[in-house]
Parts: structure tokens; C-alpha cells; sequence
């Protein structure tokens, strides 16, 4: 559906060079919600412009639906435009026209009947909890009541690719949950294709089929969300993914728990009793959760649980850890 | 279309004479006195103000009016050879001439070597202003090449190095307190009211440089006729004698007496 | 004021006030009315020209529109009157009066305006263009709901500008017979001494003025948001 | 320190009235790490502008220091805000300065001497690491840039308090914690009072003492983090804190076991073994994490899972949920 | 143009334009330069009185000013020249030649550049000014380094028209005596019918506004980032 081939972008200032993109391949596939991960200033957003092509690549292509689009302009551009929706990073609504007239923008840009728009522009306020807010200007919206008029400006047309570029950064936990449940509704819809740029990880977890990860312009990693999650390979992914309990766990449980491990579920075992059975076979050593996370990712689930083990007889402790081995990635934590 | 309403008009005098004239004291002349000659014979003067020296020919020429009255007949002999007009004048009527007024001297010997002298800095008045100071001796102009052309650069000698400025004419009154002397055209001292007897000289008004009541060539002998039998009447000489403000006028040659 | 001085003053003012107001008003109406629209229209050429944003390779249109507007700019209004009287004529079928006046009135209130125009226009947000864009919206539907509606405020105020500027301007309106309040002033107030009249016209002026002033500040605020 | 006495904020339109504050009383301590959450639109920015007067309150007080600052004007209201950084959710930068003059600004506006504005530039460029964009203008910065350089200005006079208006929304997570990490050693140095507007729970719980729940315009909640991530009473708390695990979970799962407990650990029995223990105890129930999270806030933990019990003898049953009632709060999930 | 023509027209710019040059130059450069500061400064009074962002209470301050500007503004330039003919006697000793025209050119380009700064300042962004705001800063340092450097570009572009307004005014200096090219346009090629003349100065009027227009369009794309 839509595919980066070997695209650049650069930026020059005054006589130096800069490389905001560097070099990607990926393809995205028909009705995927596509996930891009990656620090401030990886080149995300860039990346995400040239689809539309409101930056143009130095180099490179983008096909959409097979067709390199990199060339395009006049009303065929328009009309690749109609079908892409995009939700900025800074909302960018028109400031002095009401949030009914920004969301009604969209659908005059596609021609639609004054009618239809009158109906459609409501249904869509209501969606995102704007119905009351529709006569206000923007500056006298807050920032997620601003975010969400963006959002419903995106989806006005239906389009059948929807750029979000951290399209809930500004919303609380219950309205990014609405939000990406209306996203996934709309998928059931028809098939959507979706690229979404976020740092909430919770939402890339929730949402995403496949994320992609950015480090400095380059494409590092891509990989089913459940994969990423799970097994992140670049270092990348691991610093935007594993919640740093090194940090979270106060100094004085560290020190206090002498073996301490990290245990990793696999897919298989996910659902076995592993701690009951352990600490059934294993009599003379405890398994006390010190802490950890055991979620949904793509309706599978992902564990990771720091675990210390209280073991009164140490040769029993090897026989332990070596039947978790079995049931689970397992690697001892350094107090250090 | 343009030739035709010419020759439609050049038949007849309108009922509604449209006369071009810069406001002043020569519009005051023909409202105040000519006025009531012209509908006693049963016509109507209609005023059409311009506030330049160009307008009002071009427009007499297109025939958007039928007379004008605020040049010159040199003037007027240079704008018909210049721009090809088909204009003549009918009859000329009283007018000021030029003043030398000053705030700093008593006379014009005692002008200081380098004085400040302004002069209006449209090309009529100019060049009659400088015909005025070289009458009056204190220039020299060039071989006369052309009496309307004169300007700054037409100076010959200038004994005094006399520096000269010129100016709008209406301001020339406004400003004698910045310059050792102005050379003020009559109808601009008039609305200034400046004494015209402490004017320090006064300018010879030579019969072409007498205002003239301006038509179109072919009309000469319609609205021209007309308006020149109007002017010449005893009732218009009489009407502007009794009147004090023209006391100071240069009379036409063919001015009645009294 | 003696009272003689203010009976010549009522004098004038009962003989020409109305006509000149009238007059204004027409060269005023006129001119206005032209340069909103072409105004309005040249400042959106020089501004979609201009960059990428909008159309590609019109970077030499764009030139010749802004040296055509310089060089209507460059040239004095006295001046200009003169050259536009050919045009003048062909338009309205006169060189004298308000109507023809109006003629080199527009020309010089357009040109001012499309820079005005022009300049409001470049302070747009930049995001909020791309946005629209990004939408597929035709141009002149950004034109009409976007451009138009962020520049309003700014507009605006160019609007009252340029209004302003033609009372000033329409002063010298009197040199093609145009007449107006402005020329009043001048005519009666400047060659004539007769300051009864000058402080009226003016006093006219200023309240004119200071009302468009109101009037445009008043709008440019409604629809600042 | 802070202190909101009977605080309203009202906005009208046209003729409707719209109360976005609504009498607020709130006291905040010097050298609190103070949080807000609430919905999108509960009030959140608007209360926060009060500290410095930007927004003026239609009624009510808020004393700084045990001082009523709102009616200060003039120099006093100037040197009151030379105390006090904020940290704006749209950034609001100075568009056609560098970055380097951004923060400049802020050095300036303290008359600081020249010389040391060429110091502590650099220095507060290293800590949010954008050493190498000093000179670049905001707009070709990236989202999360511009949001590093809103932190070095506000944190450039060392204030006594800062005002985060969802300071770190744009930034990935590793930023974040950079920030949440650079945060915390400020306030080591020196007793800075933080106001922190957020709707990322992650950065909520790693950084509060006290969080401020509000709701359309009302404070709902007020508590320490560690009692409100453990115990949220509002329902607004309830919205933003849990995390909905009947969603969370896939349809399957929650259909397949048929037995689902939600435990929650007490404070004091955070360490214990007690899965280990119930396994030995109770031979004939296995315990299974189907999902939950354990985790530190304010260095104690706080632990979530939901449980499967699969027993093979339903009176045990009984004994295993007395057992753990007593260890940990325990409510059964309905399958519904 | 047959040759004599052209020999008159070579002639009248070799004694007249050099001058005329210079009297430009003079006239301009003071008037523009006092415009600048002048009108910048009234131009922020304006803004900063206006509202409650800045100073409070100050609404009849801004009134006043905007009022007294709104005066100037409505007083046709020819009679702003006679009205000004005291102060410009008191400021600089004569009524007449280019110094005394500055003064008149100066009054009006003043209050004219002061609205384009006001209207430059109403466009940056409140937020800004906010932030600015909120560090504490003094309204001098607000002023100097936010509202002049976001305002930067369309107040360049104002400078340019106001530039080129000031040129076209200038024209008129010919009233007192300040000569300059645009008069020498009037002067020569519309009272003396010296097309010659009029069609250089013409060309050299519109090659000095083409290259302010280059000039302004070019530094405020280097202000916009
Ligand atoms: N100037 C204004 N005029 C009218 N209503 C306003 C104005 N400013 C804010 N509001 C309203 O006040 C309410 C609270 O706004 P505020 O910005 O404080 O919300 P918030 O809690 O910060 O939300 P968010 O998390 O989305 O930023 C909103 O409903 C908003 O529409
Ligand atoms: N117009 C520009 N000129 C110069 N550099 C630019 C420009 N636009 C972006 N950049 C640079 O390119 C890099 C990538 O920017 P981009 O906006 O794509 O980052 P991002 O991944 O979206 O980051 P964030 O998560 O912070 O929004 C940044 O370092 C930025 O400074
Ligand atoms: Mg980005
Ligand atoms: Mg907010």
C-alpha cells in the first residue's frame, strides 16, 4: 500500500548538511496500523510528510497503491490528498474560524454536498466529545479539546490513510482509549491504512500491527508490535520500551533482595502457573514478585516480572532457575 | 463620435456655458460680473474648477467644456504649437501681475551677494518671473530663445550670485520669512492680501501676458462671439470698476476708461 | 473669527459643501470599491506566486506583477494622472470631473493594497497552510477559508490604510476637475485664505477618517480570535 | 507555599458563561512535587496560569509564600515571575530567534550579566542535549526539540517554581525520564516547587509527592501518589489510574477462565511470597497472572494482578480467597 | 525623439539632475530615517496602549495618540505642508528647500509607518508574548527582543512601502522648494511637455523603488525563519 524506497530527506542550513531521513525501506501493508517509534528528533515526522508530500524527498520514492508518488502535483496530488487524513504534531487549526468551520474545511476540500457536510460535521464533534464546542474559536479551546477537533478534521473525509503524527499526546488516558477505540472502529469499518507516530508506548501496545523504530534518521527495527515488545532487538527499541526498573525500584529493595532475576514469559507458557508450580516443586525456595508487567500486545501476552528468590537451601536454587529456563527467558539482575 | 458632438455644439451656444477656470480671483471676476451679463442673455456660466495649468486645455480641446479663462496668450500660442490644440483666445481681461515682495530689504539694491530669491515653479510664472527680475535688472537672461521657456538655467549674468528657488506660487507668500525675496504672482499676493504697495517692484503687464477668455478654433464665432460680446459690455467694465477688489488689475488696451 | 469672515465661510460652504461631498463620495466609492477587489485579487497573485507553496515555477510571474506594481508605485501621482488619462478616457468617456478622477485613484489605491494585501498574507501561519493542503483542498478553497480568513485581521487593517490613504490622495483630485471635500480644503483653504472653510473640510476629514479608523479597528478585532 | 483560596475562573461568550475553574481550595507546599490530571478540558492550564497571573481569576485568591498575589501589578508582579519558569503545552517560542536566544531570553529577563548568559546557555542546551541546535530556528526543529528548548527556558533562572503545562507530551520516553530525572536533581539542589500538569500516569508516578484530581473545573481529589495510584476514590481518579483491563484482555481469555480475581497488594505485604505461599498451602488450586502490574510509586510498591484460580476442589476454593483476603485486597471480576 | 529633443532633454538633466539627486537623497534620508524611529516608536505606543497585555488604564492614552495620528492622516499633504510651516520654521530655521519639505514628509510618513508597525505588532502570536511574559521580563526587553524580533518581517515590509510612499510623496516637495527627481518629473515633463525628462526620471524613480522593494522583500525573508 504504501512503500519507502531508499528515501532521504536532508535539510541544509546555511552551508552545513543536515539528514533528518536516511536511506528507508519499508512497506506498509493495506488496512495496517503502522506504528513509528523513535527519540525526539529521529526524523519521524519527516518521514511521515513525504507521504502526502508535503516535504519532498532529496531522494528516493514513495510508492502509494504501486504508484511513485514523489512527482506528483497539480490535481493529481490533490487528489491523493483527498484520501490521506493527517493529524499534526501541532494541531495546526485555522484560528480564527470555529471548530465547526475547521472540521467542516475538510469536507468542502472534497466537495461535498452543503447538506451532507451539515449532517457529517455534528456526527464528528460527537465523536470526539466536542458537540458542545462547536462555536468556539480555537485559542479558547484547551490543548486536548484542540487536539481532538484535529482529529476529527483528519477523519472527515474517511480517508483510506491516516497520518497521525502523535495524534493523543495532548489527550488524558480515558480520551486516548476513545480515541483509539474509534480508530480500531473505524478499521472495522473499512480497511484504513494507518501511520501513527507516538511516544506513548501504551498506545503503540493497544493500537499497532507493526511498529517501526527510528534512531537518527535510519529505519533500525521493524517488527510486529508483539515481537517488539517482547523481544526488542535494537538498542533503540529497548531504551523506548523496557520502563527502566533499575530506576523504579527503590535503591533499598535492590539491596535488600540478594538474587534478584528478570523472567521474560514465552508466548507458549504464557497461561501455565509457572509460579505455583515452582513453588510446588520447589519447597525451600520462595519467588516473591518484586516487580513487573504482564499485558495484551496484539491480544497476546507479554510478561516480564523481576523476581527474587528467598531460597533456604542454595543447590536447590539451580535446579530453579533451570526449570524456569524451560518455562520462561530468565537472566540474573546485577545488583551493582 | 467626438468630431460629431464638436460640430454639433460648434452650431450653437449651450444654454449651460461650462467654463474651465482655477479657482481665484479671475473665477470671482467672471462669477461676480460676468455672470449676471450672461443670463440677462439668457445663458447660464457653469464653473468647472481645476487645480492645474495643464487640465483645463486639454479638456477645452475635447470639448468637455466650451471656454476657459486662467492663461495667458503666450501661454496659450506655446500649448497649441506644443500639444497641436485647436484653441483660440477671444478677448483678454484685467489682470495682476507680478510682485517683488520682501521681508528682509527696502529695495532690490540692497540685496544681499548670494540672496535667497523665490520664484513660483510652474513653467508660465517662472519664466515670467525671470523676465520680471531681468526687467528689473538685477539678472541677465540668455539670447531669448524662447519667452516661455525660460528657466533657472536660462540665467545669463547674476551679478549678485543671487540663489533662486522655485517654489509652489501659493507658497511664495508663506515663506518671505525664509527668503530675501519673492517674486509673487499677482492673484497669490491677492489671496495672501499682501500690501501690493510695499511690493518692492511690480511687473509691466505687457498685453500678451494678459489673461484670455480661451474657446475651441471652430467655435470662435459661436460661444466665442458670445462670451467676448458678454466681456466687452458696458455692463461686465462697469460692474468690475465699481468693484475695489480689481483696483490693482492691469486693465485690457481695449478697456473702457471708466 | 469676525463675523464677516464667518459669513463668507457659511457663504462657501452653502455653495459647494454638498457637491464636494458628493463628490468625494463618488471618487471615494469608486476607487474604494476597485481597489478591494483588484487589490485584494494582485495581492493574492504576488503572494501564491512567490514561493512553492502554492504554484511552481511562477517565480517570473510574480516578478513582472511586483515590478508592474513598483513602477506604477514609482511614478508621482500628478503624474500618474496624466499618463492614465488615455485610459481614462477609454473607460469613461471623459479626461475631467469626479468619475474621471477615480480613474488614476484606483490604479494607485490597487497597487497599494496588493502590498498591504500581500504583506498580511505572508504572516499567515505556516502550519495552518500545510494543513490545508494536506487536506487536498483546491486553492481557492484555501484561498476562501483559509488564507482569507487567518489574513482577515490583517486585511483589515490594510483596508482602513488604503481608505485612508485615498481621502489623502483624492485631495489632488481637483487637477482633472474632481472636485471633493480634499480639494475644497486646498482650493479654499490653501489658495484662498479662508481658513473658516480649510478647518471645516478638515474637521470633516478627521471625523471621516477617524470613523473609517473605528469601523476598521472595530472589525479587525472581531475577527481576530 | 501555593495556596488557592475559593478559586473561580470564568470565560464568557456571547451571553453563556462557562466556568472552566471552579472554586478551587488547594494548598501546595515548598519543595512539592505537586501534580494535576484530569480529562482534556477539566481546567488543568487554566488554574496553573493563576500562579503567575496570566490568568487573572474572576475570584477567589492564590497566595505565593503566604502573600495574595492577585492584584499584583507592575514591577511587583514582574519580580514574582522571575521566580517562576513555566513550561507552555503549545512551547511558544520565539519563532524568529535561535534557539540560543530563546533561552537567552529568560537570562536576560533577570538582567543577568552577559558573560554568564554566555555560560549557563551551553550548559542548560547540554541538559536537554540539544548542544548541536543552538543555532537553528524553532521551526526546523523538531516537535520534541521545541519542547526541550520551552524546558531550558523555564528552568534557566533556577525559579523557585516551575510550572509544567504537559512538559514533557512531546518527548519520547527516554527524554521524559531525562527530564523527570534532570527534575528530580534540581529539586536535590535546592527546594524547587513543581506544579506539573500530565496525563502520562508513567511520568505521574515517578515524579509526584501529591496529585490534584480535577473535573470539569473542580479539584475531585487531592492525595499523595501513592495513596491515589493505590486507592483512587473519584471516578475521575478511577478513569485516568486503571488502566481498563477488561479491554486490556483479550475476549478469549477472560471467556476461557472461568475463576478471575483482581488482587491488589497492601503496602506492608508488598514482599511477601504470597503466590509461593498459596501454591504450598493449597495444593489442589494453581494460581495463574493472567495480567497486572507491580510497581513503585513514591519508592513503595504498588501490585495489581488478576488472577486465574483453577482449583480442582471448589471448597478449597474458599479457603485460598479467606487466605489471600487477608494478605491483599480481592475482588472477584464478573466474567459479564 | 528627433534630435534636438534629445538635446534639450540632455541638457535640462545635466544642469537639473544631479541636483535634483541630491535634494532627493537629502529629503529622503531625513524623512525616512525620522520615520523609522519616530514611527516605530509611535507604532509600539499604539500596540502597547492598546490592550490589557502591557500596560493597564491606558486605553484613553492609546485613543488620544491614535486620534492624533488619525488627524495628520486626514489633512490633505499639501495642506499638512502649510499647517506645518511653523514647526518646520522653529525646527529648522527657513520655510523653504529640502530640509524645510523633510519636515511635512517626515509628520506624514511618520504616523503613516506607525500604523504599519502597529498593524506588524498585532500579528505576533499572543502566545509568545506570553511566554514572554511569564520569565519576568521587562516590557523594554519584550519589546526588543519578541515583539521587534517576530514582527521583524512585516515591519521590513512595512519599511518598504513606506519607502516607496515617502518617494511618491516627495514629488510634492516642489511646493517649498525642496526640488528632488520627483519634481523634476512634474516640473519638466508635465508643465514643459519635456517627455525626454520626465521619461528618465521616471525610469530612475522606478529603478530606486524596484531596488527597495529587492532590498525589503529580501531581508524579510531572512528575518522569517
Ligand atoms: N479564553 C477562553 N474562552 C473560553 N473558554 C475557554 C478559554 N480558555 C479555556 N476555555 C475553556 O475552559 C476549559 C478548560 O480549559 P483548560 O485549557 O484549562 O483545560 P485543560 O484541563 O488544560 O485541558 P487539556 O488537558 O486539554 O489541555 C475548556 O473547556 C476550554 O474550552
Ligand atoms: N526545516 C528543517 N530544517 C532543518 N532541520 C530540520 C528541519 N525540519 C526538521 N529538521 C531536523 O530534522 C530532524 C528530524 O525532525 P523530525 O521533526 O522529523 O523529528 P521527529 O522524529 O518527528 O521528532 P519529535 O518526536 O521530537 O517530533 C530534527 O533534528 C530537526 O532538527
Ligand atoms: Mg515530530
Ligand atoms: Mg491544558
Amino acid at each position: 500500500m504504501i512503500r519507502f524506497e531508499n528515501l532521504s530527506v536532508k535539510f541544509s542550513h546555511t552551508d552545513a548538511e543536515y539528514t533528518a531521513v536516511d536511506r528507508v525501506n519499508l512497506t506498509i501493508n493495506k488496512g495496517e496500523f503502522f506504528g513509528i517509534v523513535g527519540a525526539s528528533g529521529a526524523g519521524k515526522s519527516t518521514l511521515v510528510r513525504t507521504v502526502n508530500l508535503l516535504q519532498k524527498p532529496t531522494s528516493g520514492n514513495v510508492y502509494i497503491n504501486g504508484e511513485n508518488i514523489v512527482n506528483y502535483s497539480g490535481q493529481k496530488l490533490r487528489n491523493l490528498r483527498l484520501n490521506i487524513g493527517m493529524i499534526f504534531q501541532h494541531f495546526n487549526l485555522i484560528s480564527n474560524a470555529t471548530v465547526y468551520d475547521n472540521i467542516a474545511f475538510a469536507l468542502k476540500a472534497s466537495s461535498t454536498p452543503v447538506k451532507e457536510i451539515q449532517k457529517r460535521v455534528p456526527e464528528l464533534l460527537e465523536l470526539v466529545g466536542l458537540a458542545d464546542k462547536a462555536e468556539l474559536f480555537p485559542p479558547s479551546l484547551s490543548g486536548g479539546q484542540k487536539q481532538r477537533v484535529a482529529i476529527a478534521r483528519a477523519l472527515a473525509n474517511n480517508p483510506q490513510i491516516l497520518l497521525c503524527d502523535e495524534a493523543t499526546s495532548a489527550l488524558d488516558p480515558d480520551n486516548t482509549k476513545e480515541v483509539i477505540q474509534t480508530l480500531r472502529n473505524i478499521k472495522n469499518h473499512y480497511p484504513i491504512t494507518i501511520l501513527f507516530i507516538t511516544h506513548q508506548m501504551e498506545v503503540a501496545k493497544s493500537l499497532f500491527d507493526r511498529i517501526a523504530v527510528m534512531e537518527k534518521g535510519r529505519l533500525v527495527e521493524v517488527a510486529p508490535s508483539y515481537t517488539l515488545f517482547a523481544t526488542p532487538q535494537s538498542e533503540a527499541a529497548k531504551a523506548l520500551i523496557s520502563s527502566d526498573y533499575k530506576k523504579a525500584v527503590p535503591k533499598k529493595v535492590l539491596e535488600q533482595e540478594k538474587d534478584l532475576y528478570m523472567i521474560t514469559y514465552k508466548e507458549e507458557g504464557a497461561f501455565d502457573p509457572v509460579i505455583s508450580d515452582v513453588s510446588r516443586k520447589f519447597l525451600n525456595t520462595d519467588l516473591s514478585i518484586i516487580e513487573g508487567n504482564i499485558e495484551y500486545v496484539q491480544d497476546k501476552p507479554i510478561g516480564r516480572l523481576l523476581i527474587s528468590l528467598r531460597t533456604r537451601d542454595e543447590k536447590e536454587k539451580e535446579s530453579v532457575i533451570s526449570y524456569l529456563h524451560r518455562k520462561t527467558f530468565i537472566s540474573r539482575l546485577d545488583a551493582e | 463620435n467626438d468630431e460629431g458632438s464638436k460640430s454639433a455644439k460648434a452650431d450653437t451656444v449651450p444654454e449651460h456655458i461650462k467654463v474651465g477656470v482655477v479657482p481665484g480671483p479671475y473665477k470671482d471676476l467672471l462669477k461676480n460680473h460676468l455672470t449676471k451679463v450672461v443670463e440677462s442673455r439668457g445663458h447660464k456660466l457653469d464653473f468647472v474648477e481645476f487645480s492645474d495649468w495643464v487640465q483645463p486645455d486639454s479638456a477645452l480641446d475635447a470639448g468637455e467644456i466650451d471656454a476657459n479663462l486662467f492663461q495667458h496668450s503666450i501661454y496659450l500660442k506655446a500649448i497649441v504649437e506644443n500639444q497641436g490644440l485647436k484653441l483660440d483666445e477671444v478677448i483678454n481681461v484685467p489682470t495682476l501681475g507680478l510682485f517683488a515682495f520682501s521681508e528682509k530689504v527696502k529695495s532690490l539694491d540692497e540685496l544681499r551677494d548670494g540672496a535667497l530669491v523665490a520664484l513660483p515653479n510652474d513653467a508660465v510664472n517662472l519664466s515670467r518671473a525671470l523676465r520680471f527680475a531681468r526687467d528689473a535688472g538685477i539678472i541677465t537672461l540668455k539670447a531669448d530663445k524662447d519667452d516661455l521657456k525660460a528657466s533657472i538655467a536660462d540665467i545669463d549674468k547674476n551679478p549678485k550670485h543671487l540663489n533662486f528657488v522655485p517654489m509652489e506660487a501659493a507658497q511664495l507668500p508663506r515663506s518671505l520669512d525664509s527668503t530675501d525675496l519673492a517674486l509673487v504672482p499677482g492673484n497669490y499676493a491677492y489671496e495672501a492680501k499682501l500690501p501690493f504697495d510695499k511690493a518692492l517692484a511690480k511687473e509691466k503687464v505687457s498685453e500678451p501676458i494678459k489673461l484670455v477668455v480661451t474657446v475651441q478654433s471652430d467655435r470662435v464665432n459661436t460661444v466665442g462671439a458670445f462670451l467676448k460680446d458678454a466681456v466687452a459690455s458696458r455692463e461686465f467694465t462697469s460692474s468690475v470698476n465699481a468693484d475695489p477688489t480689481y483696483r490693482d488689475f492691469a486693465k485690457p488696451e481695449w478697456w473702457p476708461a471708466n | 473669527m469676525s463675523s464677516q469672515l464667518l459669513e463668507s465661510t457659511i457663504n462657501i460652504l452653502q455653495n459647494e459643501f454638498l457637491k464636494s461631498i458628493y463628490e468625494t463620495a463618488l471618487m471615494i466609492g469608486i476607487s474604494f470599491s476597485l481597489s478591494l477587489i483588484f487589490g485584494l485579487a494582485l495581492g493574492f497573485v504576488l503572494y501564491l506566486t512567490s514561493g512553492k507553496t502554492f504554484f511552481e515555477k511562477t517565480i517570473s510571474l510574480n516578478k513582472t506583477v511586483s515590478a508592474f506594481i513598483n513602477i506604477i508605485r514609482s511614478i508621482p501621482f500628478i503624474i500618474l494622472v496624466v499618463f492614465s488619462l488615455p485610459l481614462t478616457f477609454i473607460l469613461v468617456g471623459t479626461k475631467i470631473g469626479p468619475i474621471a478622477a477615480s480613474v488614476p485613484l484606483s490604479i494607485a489605491a490597487i497597487v497599494f493594497f496588493a502590498r498591504l494585501v500581500e504583506s498580511a498574507l505572508k504572516e499567515v501561519d505556516a502550519g495552518v497552510i500545510e494543513a490545508a493542503i494536506a487536506t487536498g483542498a483546491s486553492h481557492s478553497l484555501i484561498i476562501r477559508n483559509v488564507l482569507l480568513v487567518e489574513a482577515a485581521p490583517a486585511i483589515v487593517r490594510g483596508i482602513t490604510i488604503t481608505f485612508i490613504n485615498l481621502i489623502g490622495c483624492s485631495a489632488m483630485a481637483g487637477m482633472v476637475g474632481g472636485g471633493g471635500i480634499g480639494n475644497l480644503a486646498i482650493q479654499y483653504g490653501y489658495y484662498r485664505y479662508e481658513t473658516g472653510v480649510m478647518i471645516f473640510t478638515i474637521v470633516v476629514l478627521v471625523v471621516i477618517v477617524q470613523l473609517a479608523q473605528l469601523t476598521g479597528d472595530r472589525i479587525a478585532k472581531l475577527l481576530t480570535h
